[in-house]
């Protein structure tokens, strides 16, 4: 084990610049730091709430400058607590937490996201855009309005496909269906996915025969790696930490 | 000032304890570690364990609920990978989660000579594995027999971290000190279910867990007020500290070291602070050391 | 969609019951009462009692601590001024808090002829007295004792209302049961103790309290479910219940009945959301009566 | 026990429409309601607030059509919540609370108020005014920054008397070292008092020979009568609850 900067939690208190509906339960959050260093795609902060005592994981979906962006979906107590947080509350907030996800050597790569997954990997998408390599975004969800970044993915990608569970939007169908049937998908050289768990034991089962790295949740207690809270099985048959192992895994080192 | 409080010839440089589960093997924030008094690793058991399925943690606003599991290294991973990278000033002590007397001897036996180790907390109550732990400490007799057993075999400080649960924790209190134990930990978590409604079944990924947090600590004050005025052995308080204030309700309460738990998930150095906090209070109130005030709560 | 139980003959219009102490005698909020499924009154004594110093309360964002003390007008004086007044359609249980037997014996004699009285509430876990109230649940042969001598004096429906302090709540429940009990309540409040670091004296006047609410609600809910399991007798949950999903939670977790308590205090009305929200439930999930899904959690 | 309406919780759905700080954790709220029947002064509200389990409970300051002010001192993490309120929050409020004070049927009357205790005496002083009964006020407290509502009592007293304890405003003193030597106060046919306990004990070694009505506070548990949480020990022996049998006593009633 060797120490990480991501190990050692840097607190910051920041402001909230907007808070901005996407949809039904969905969030932008443009919060301003006064201190930032590198922060990777995959790496996350952690806000305290007024709502629940543990601090809540969110990914980081962009930067500019001094301003991280965050998009979240009401799910809970902490989530609701913070999406109704008003322009300029100061927030207490940890991070940036875990291990960026390893950059492809060359492209072009694909993104597939499900849901709310689709917000790291739109920070993603713009580091990989700033490298150069090409990349592509197949986005789901279950209805039209649940579709969230289609913009900021387009300004970005190659190639953005649409699908809804409910046809409201683009493909009718959910991600894994329409997938296999897509023409882009035999150059592509790695996958990154984030969605939810269905989506990823689904997407093994599809075995695309390329590198797929899964953008995993956890519930989490420390978020830096001292509690063996957030841990998810690999194939090893042992628990490995989301928190600081991962959230990014090689879907095929994990047990769905 | 000075914050030191001796357990025996067992010098703490202040009252404060990184509670067992909660700040991992000691082998990160090596800065806030040597700041405290002393530093509890995960519970330790003979062969290693991967722990519990997911999830393993629930929360409310005042609560955390676990279930880990004692997910850990193992002795003999922990002895040889894991022993030689801790790095601390601090006193270490190893939490040893056995489940039957046997499990005690082995560890013990292993870890006694290694000059690593300053002492043991005897884990006789951890709820979240199904063979011992728990069930151990509910019984005064077989906590009487894992603390005998395991003084005659260290002259190391032995501390007996106990339960509330399903048992009269100054019974259990009474036999360990009894049987040679050097201090008493109170409490482990409370067991506790959370249920998901939709599923019909338990949300924790083991079936329950253990309750900790801010709002237990109205609940362990009143056991480590109890049970210090009963036996004649320093108590260790663990329960729902997040502050200063906290600290010194525990040390009134008769209290001579205690453990910060939860509060570390939240803030890795809130040790840190609430040590500035303890510092700021006994310059405040002119309090020269912790055995000015320990167990000096007036009654009612 | 019926929300009827019944506990043998005695029949419960939904599983609401208004918790002991938190409703007063039923004199004011009838239209709330009177849509419960049971209301139980503040603990009766022999003698009147004037209570406890104040303060008397204490809270945190998820719990409250009380050292009321049983303040209330004794068997007397309730039986003479308070009972006539008492004008509610719903069944009507007399919360007794004894000292020892000749009270109990004292109390029943007194009450079990009044047909207004449709029951008892057993306190053998008040920990807001100095005498008799949790010492007396903490221990098997008392609970057993006291069950016992109440069942041979009177045939309506008796609940053993206990504490999990400082004692196996499993066996104090297996005591009340096999002494004819017709319900366990679990449980009363847990011992507390807020501490005033300034005056460094407990905060509340009568030195420690009982702690209720939210936060209690995963032990409470672990308790019901173990002794549920164990014991062929009813089981009455009793700990921070707050909203229709908690009461399912200790409906599936094993309960027959779910106390509100705490929950009054912030809002007298609470009652009445909880059983609309409790209605939307068995609506939307298509359950015909709270019998489809009593202890029906799923194992992990 | 006769069924009274302060006795059945009325909730609300309140708007905060003023925050302003008046001293040193010293605020003014304005809260405007939709719907608001008759308050009597020494009358309470309680609110909820996000930082403890049971309501908060304050004194209605004043009144202008469905507006209340409440003035509170922050000494805890319910008043400390409330405090940072903003302008617009919504608020959950239930009241009135309590019994209405005893209204003299002759003044001249005199107020006593320490500290934070001129806030329920403030209305009192609008209502007394409005029945055209003569009334003076003493106000004590700490320090000048802690004299509050003197402006508003100005506009309704006869007279209004400043005290601090360390002379900064007005004499020099505790309430109690003032009152005796205050020529006014021989025609005065009641007091009205509220402040610390500290001072109704003072007040009652003075035995000023009139009847005086204090306020009192205590910690509530519900509020409506229900939990005997709140007694203040009687001269009978009894404990007397607060929040139904008060806030307002006689002195001479209580034991302090
Ligand atoms: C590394 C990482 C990155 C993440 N990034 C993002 C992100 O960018 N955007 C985002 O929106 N989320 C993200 N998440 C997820 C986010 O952290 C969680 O949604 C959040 O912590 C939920 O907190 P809460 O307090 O709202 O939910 P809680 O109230 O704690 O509830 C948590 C979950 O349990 C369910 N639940 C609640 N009560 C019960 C019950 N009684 N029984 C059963 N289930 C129940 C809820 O529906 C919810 O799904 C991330 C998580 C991780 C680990
Ligand atoms: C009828 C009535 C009317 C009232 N009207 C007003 C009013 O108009 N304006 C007003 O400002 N107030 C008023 N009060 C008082 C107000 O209700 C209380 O100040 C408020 O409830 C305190 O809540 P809190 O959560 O801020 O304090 P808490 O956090 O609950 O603390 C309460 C008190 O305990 C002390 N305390 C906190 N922690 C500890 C500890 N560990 N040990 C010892 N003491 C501690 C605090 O300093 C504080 O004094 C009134 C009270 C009543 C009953
Ligand atoms: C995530 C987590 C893991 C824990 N693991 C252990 C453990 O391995 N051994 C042990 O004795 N106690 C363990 N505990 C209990 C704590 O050491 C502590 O006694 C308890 O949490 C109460 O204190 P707190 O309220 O400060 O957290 C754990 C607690 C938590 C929250
Ligand atoms: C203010 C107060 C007074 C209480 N008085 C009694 C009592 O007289 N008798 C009794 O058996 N329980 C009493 N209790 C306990 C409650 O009936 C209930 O069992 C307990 O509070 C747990 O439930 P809750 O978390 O829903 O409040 C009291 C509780 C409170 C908060
Ligand atoms: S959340 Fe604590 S180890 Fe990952
Ligand atoms: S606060 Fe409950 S009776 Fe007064």
């Amino acid at each position: 084990m060797t120490p990480a900067s991501f190990l050692v939690m840097k607190r910051h208190q920041a402001t909230l610049l907007e808070n901005r509906r996407l949809g039904p339960g969905l969030y932008s959050l443009q919060v301003e730091f006064e201190d930032l260093g590198d922060v990777e795609p995959g790496q996350f902060f952690e806000f305290l709430t007024g709502a629940r005592f543990l601090r809540r994981a969110f990914s980081v979906a962009d930067r500019d400058a001094m301003r991280l962006r965050f998009v979240l979906r009401v799910v809970g107590k902490g989530t609701a607590w913070l999406s109704q947080l008003t322009e300029g509350s100061k927030l207490n907030l940890a991070g940036p937490l875990g291990q960026g996800v390893a950059m492809p050597s060359e492209g072009p790569v694909m993104l597939l996201a499900g849901g709310i997954g689709a917000a790291p990997l739109l920070y993603l998408a713009r580091k990989l855009n700033e490298q150069r390599v090409e990349v592509d975004a197949l986005l789901a969800a279950g209805t039209k309005e649940e579709l969230i970044l289609t913009e900021e993915f387009g300004s970005l990608c190659r190639k953005v496909i649409l699908a809804t569970d409910d046809g409201s939007c683009g493909h009718k169908g959910l991600l894994t269906d329409i997938l296999p049937a897509l023409p882009a998908i035999n150059d592509i050289q790695i996958f990154y996915a984030c969605g939810p768990e269905s989506m990823f034991a689904a997407l093994k089962r599809l075995d695309l025969g390329k590198p797929l790295y899964a953008f995993l949740e956890s519930r989490m207690g420390c978020g830096t790696g001292l509690c063996m809270g957030c841990g998810v099985l690999g194939r090893d048959g042992r628990y490995h930490r989301v928190c600081t192992e991962g959230p990014v895994f090689n879907l095929e080192e994990i047990e769905l | 000032m000075n914050l030191e409080v001796f357990l025996g010839k067992a010098r703490f440089r202040n009252p404060l304890v990184l509670a067992s589960g909660t700040f991992g093997y000691g082998l990160t924030h090596t800065h806030v570690i040597d700041r405290m008094g002393a530093f509890v690793t995960k519970g330790i058991t003979v062969q290693e364990r991967v722990g519990n399925p997911p999830p393993r943690i629930w929360d409310t606003a005042e609560t955390v609920i676990n279930s880990v599991g004692l997910e850990n290294v193992g002795l003999k991973r922990f002895k040889e990978e894991t022993l030689p990278l801790i790095h601390i000033s601090t006193p270490l002590y190893v939490n040893l989660a056995g489940v039957d007397l046997d499990d005690f001897r082995i560890l013990i036996k292993s870890l006694r000579d290694d000059e690593r180790v300053a002492g043991f907390e005897l884990n006789l109550s951890c709820p979240n594995v199904k063979e011992g732990g728990v069930a151990l400490g509910q019984s005064v007799d077989r906590v009487r027999e894992v603390t005998s057993l395991a003084r005659s075999l260290t002259t190391k400080p032995l501390w007996a971290k106990l339960t509330s649960n399903f048992c009269d924790v100054r019974q259990t209190s009474k036999a360990a000190a009894d049987a040679g134990a050097d201090a008493l930990v109170l409490i482990n978590t409370l067991n506790a279910l959370v249920i998901d409604i939709k599923g019909r079944k338990p949300f924790l990924g083991a079936g329950s867990g253990g309750l900790s947090g801010p709002a237990i600590k109205p609940y362990v004050l009143y056991i480590v007020k109890e049970v210090s005025r009963q036996i004649n052995i320093p108590v260790i308080a663990s329960g729902g500290v997040t502050s200063g204030t906290d600290v010194i309700e525990y040390l009134l309460a008769g209290a001579s070291l205690v453990q910060l738990g939860s509060i570390n998930l939240v803030d890795p150095e809130a040790g840190l602070r609430i040590l500035e906090e303890l510092k700021r209070y006994f310059e405040q109130e002119g309090i020269s050391s912790p055995a000015g005030i320990i167990g000096q709560l007036e009654e009612r």
